[in-house]
């Protein structure tokens, strides 16, 4: 029991779908279940590829997967939504089976991978997967702009990578951390952590180069809006996390820079989402002011709240994107007035879509609002009162804009719509609300975990 | 005129990280690498004094130390032929007519170089771990063989379902050989077989089996994408 | 100066040309050819940088694989066109 | 000298990625970027004088000079990388032209 299991089961079951077509979704919802359950046994701690275990010093060979709580609650998050899409579009997306497994394998392995070249390799494995399930959209011209972008930021992540080995002499996170932490004066070390941080910001839909995610998700379904907007956006998040904990450290003018494009990143979300008259489009935009701000707890060190973060939003999302996806599909256009009194007749589907938002809202008795409590309550005690302030009104406006469509998606406008919501819909939809009611009322297990969940660098440099 | 601004602040850009890597002190100026601060110089160890390993280093690490990393690369190269299968599924297949015929030179004399191209590339793929080369190229090297059989006669059509069987089947051979590794050694992709004198045909342990399935999976992959780019949907 | 910097110096400036001429060329044909040669002159300086895997690995797919896939890009393009018209 | 032409090559790409409407002209653009990158990859790895390349030809000749053969491994990587992402980019640019019947993104705006 190997944790390079997680990446390998689901390279091989792709390998075997090329041959056996029909058997590509079953191989799919085989590989996902053998992760998630594998996940329970596999003990935390390095893996050393090729056999070249020397310990996590200058002179390793070989490539490291290391796996920790926090890789764990990764891993859970993302195999388990990729399982749940699937079978939400089974019958629809069935042609989508290996390109599935081969995201499964790009995203475990980016998400356990130690070596920064190895992280690119399978960036790109995810990004191209991405681009396959964004033509479902078939809006080719957006998919071109997301393939342009998505090959920019991993260039820009390569040429960061490539500096950081002339200077430092290895691949591997930890040893170059550690490296730098002894001989690198501050300002070498601007130039390739910039270059990192806007390569890594295209997947993650940070500013600057985010403006592939406008036509991507606003043309999306209910496979490929799900797909980016929760899986894709949680994983990348977790890996973005992992490297702003381990290896960039951001000081002086480089933080002023970092801190004013994300909070820019939120402030613009919030507002653009405010300001369209399209269900997708909020959507869209609340997700990258949501990225913007997971980013912007990673980078203050509040490590443990954004995880939690990620792990709401990226359920809520899921809810949100296939309510509206569903919706849109049956009336054939995402304009709100169209939409109005769509849950007049399904009021269960309304209610859970409701408990979705209000949580994301951070509105009490959720998981929203403890996590929401804590990491501005964390901001604070760092002294962050003008981010406080920043943020505090972009969520005020975030609540004005959803306020706003459930509003109209509640009371019923001229014609009625008779869409119906499938029981396997429904039941996904309870799940998640279930999840963040429990975790927005029994809090006591979000505070069991704390901070240094993210052992990596704890392990070498100071273990 | 746009033109010409656009080339200046990209000339300043480019300027700007010239300076700042001239000025860092950890960054090395060209060519003055000390190689033993680097993690290369272990890999010039183990070759030389352990005689461990193939005689060409590069690939040595990506076949046997970064195995990983070229396990990922041929997963880049295999779902990009599955996605360009994929976006084009949609229409059937028909060959594109090129607008010249291939006179009896062009035919017979393709048959002649496509045999030549096939022996270099198998010797290219075989020597990867002793002379420059390897999987990648030699992989290439085929399916430019098969480039060729496609432009010197139009009705030539390679035999995709073959390519695809091939294809899947080096896949998983390289998968099972990783596993192997981590069945009889401590470690997934590890070398379990003796790795002989360096210089030899047969040294390098697993590294040669490796390359040699790389060669014949990038090899497919790209026949595969080939014959895509030259037929088109059978409704025009 | 040995005459391997004065050949790196002379294919730096050949490249700079080059890559202006394929990013600012008019005609797309012209464009893949530029990148056709800017790939080959790569191989060059790979083989001076003391690289030859690398040289015989950019040979074949840079000039050789790359190139022809543009190539057929804008040949089935063309033959629409010439069908539609 | 060299490593200069591949980070101004890398820098030049990216403007030409910013700066073209045409569909095969960004994609051009994008082999353009990789060219140069893949350039300075290898640049850092140089060493002046008789260096060899990384060709352990027996254990005999142990104090020799060589070059850093690592960048060469992650270039050999990068270039399969690049034909991979090309080649989608490429199938995408013929759907796109099956669709709109152009390669110019700003006519295909203004028929949308």
């Amino acid at each position: 029991m190997n944790t390079i299991l997680l990446i390998v089961i689901p390279l091989l079951a792709a390998f075997i779908a090329l041959v056996a077509k029909k058997g590509a979704p079953y191989l799919l919802l085989g590989a996902g279940l053998f992760n998630i359950v594998l996940l329970f046994f596999l003990d935390t701690g390095f893996t050393f590829i090729g056999g070249f275990d020397q310990a996590m010093t200058s002179d390793l060979l070989g490539i490291a997967l290391y796996l920790d709580t926090y890789a764990k609650i990764a891993l859970w998050l993302v195999n388990t939504l990729i399982v749940v899409i699937a079978l939400l579009n089974f019958k629809a997306y069935k042609q989508y089976g290996s390109v599935l497994l081969l995201s499964m394998a790009g995203l475990n392995g980016l998400l356990l991978t130690n070596d920064l070249f190895n992280f690119f390799v399978f960036l790109e494995i995810a990004s191209i997967a991405a681009y396959l399930i964004t033509v479902s959209n078939r809006k080719f011209t957006d998919t071109f702009h997301y393939i342009v972008m998505g090959i920019l930021g991993g260039s820009l992540f390569l040429f960061g990578v490539t500096i950081l080995y002339a200077m430092t002499g290895s691949l591997n996170m930890i040893v170059i951390a550690s490296e730098l932490e002894t001989n690198g004066q501050y300002q070498d070390v601007i130039l390739p952590f910039i270059f990192i941080f806007i390569g890594l910001g295209v997947e993650v839909k940070l500013l600057p180069f985010n403006s592939w995610v406008k036509g991507v998700l606003a043309s999306s379904n209910t496979f490929s809006g799900p797909m980016i907007a929760s899986v894709y956006a949680a994983a990348m998040s977790f890996a973005m996390g992992r490297l702003l904990t381990n290896l960039l450290v951001f000081e002086g003018a480089l933080l002023t820079v970092v801190m004013t494009l994300l909070i820019i990143g939120v402030v613009a979300g919030d507002l653009m989402a405010f300001s369209t008259s399209k269900t997708r489009e909020i959507l869209l935009f609340s997700s990258i002011a949501q990225a913007s701000l997971i980013a912007l707890l990673f980078v203050q060190g509040i490590v443990i709240w954004a995880v939690y973060l990620i792990i709401v939003n990226a359920l809520s999302k899921l809810v949100m994107f296939l309510v509206i996806n569903k919706a849109t599909h049956a009336i054939g256009s995402d304009e709100i007035k169209r939409m109005k009194g769509l849950f007049v007749n399904n009021k269960f589907v309304g209610l859970m879509f409701t408990l979705a938002t209000l949580s994301i809202m951070g509105l009490p008795l959720f998981a929203g609002f403890v996590i929401k409590l804590n990491f501005l309550t964390s901001l604070a005690s760092l002294g962050q009162t003008m981010v406080l302030i920043i943020i505090l009104g972009a969520s005020l406006v975030e609540s004005i804009y959803f306020v706003r469509l459930l509003v109209r998606l509640w009371y019923p406008g001229e014609e009625t719509l008779d869409m119906k919501y499938s029981n396997p819909f429904k039941f996904v939809f309870a799940a998640v609300a279930l999840i963040l009611l429990v975790l927005g009322t029994y809090t006591t297990p979000l505070y069991e975990l704390d901070d240094n969940i993210d052992q990596v660098s704890e392990e070498v440099i100071h273990g | 005129m746009k033109k010409l601004v656009g080339f200046v602040v990209s000339l300043a850009l480019a300027l700007v990280i010239i300076l700042t890597l001239n000025e860092s002190a950890l960054f090395p100026a060209f060519g003055e690498v000390d190689l033993a601060e680097r993690i290369s110089s272990q890999y010039f160890n183990l070759a030389q004094f352990e005689a461990v390993g193939s005689a060409n280093i590069v690939t040595a690490i990506l076949a046997g130390y970064r195995g990983l990393d070229t396990l990922g690369e041929v997963t880049v190269l295999f779902i990009s032929s599955i996605g360009v299968a994929f976006i084009m599924a949609e229409q059937t297949r028909k060959r594109i007519e090129l607008d010249y015929k291939a006179n009896f030179m062009l035919r017979t004399g393709s048959r002649l170089i496509v045999s030549l191209i096939l022996v270099t590339s198998f010797y290219i793929i075989l020597h990867g771990h002793l002379s420059p080369g390897g999987g990648f190229p030699g992989g290439t090297m085929i399916a430019s063989a098969i480039l060729l059989l496609y432009l010197a006669d139009e009705e030539f059509r390679s035999n995709i379902r073959g390519f695809k069987i091939l294809e899947s089947l080096a896949g998983t051979f390289i998968v099972v050989t990783g596993l192997l590794g981590l069945i009889f050694a401590s470690a997934f992709l590890e070398n379990f077989l003796p790795s002989g004198t360096i210089g030899e045909l047969v040294s390098g342990g697993i590294i040669p089996i490796i390359y040699i399935l790389i060669g014949l999976k990038v090899g497919s992959e790209i026949s595969g994408i080939i014959d895509h780019f030259l037929s088109e949907e059978e409704t025009v | 100066m040995t005459f391997v910097e004065i050949l790196l110096l002379v294919i730096s400036v050949i490249l700079l040309v080059i890559a202006f001429m394929a990013v600012t060329a008019e005609k797309l044909i012209h464009a893949v050819l530029y990148l056709s040669a800017l790939s080959m002159l790569s191989v060059v300086a790979f083989v001076l940088l003391k690289a030859p895997d690398v040289a015989i690995t950019e040979a074949v797919i840079g000039s050789g694989i790359i190139t022809a896939l543009f190539v057929f890009t804008l040949l089935s393009v063309e033959r629409k066109k010439g069908k539609t018209e | 000298m060299i490593q200069y032409a591949g980070i101004a090559l890398f820098v030049f790409g990216i403007y030409g990625l910013f700066v073209n409407r045409n569909v095969i002209k960004i994609i051009v653009s994008i082999n353009v970027m990789e060219i140069g990158l893949n350039i300075f990859i290898i640049s850092i790895g140089y060493v002046t004088g008789s260096s060899l390349a990384p060709i352990v030809s027996s254990t005999e000749d142990l104090g020799l000079v060589y070059v850093d053969p690592l960048p060469q491994a992650l270039v050999l990587t990068a270039i399969v990388i690049g034909v991979g992402t090309t080649a989608i980019a490429l199938v995408v640019a013929k759907m796109i032209h099956s669709q709109y019947h152009t390669f110019d993104l700003d006519e295909i705006e203004e028929s949308v």
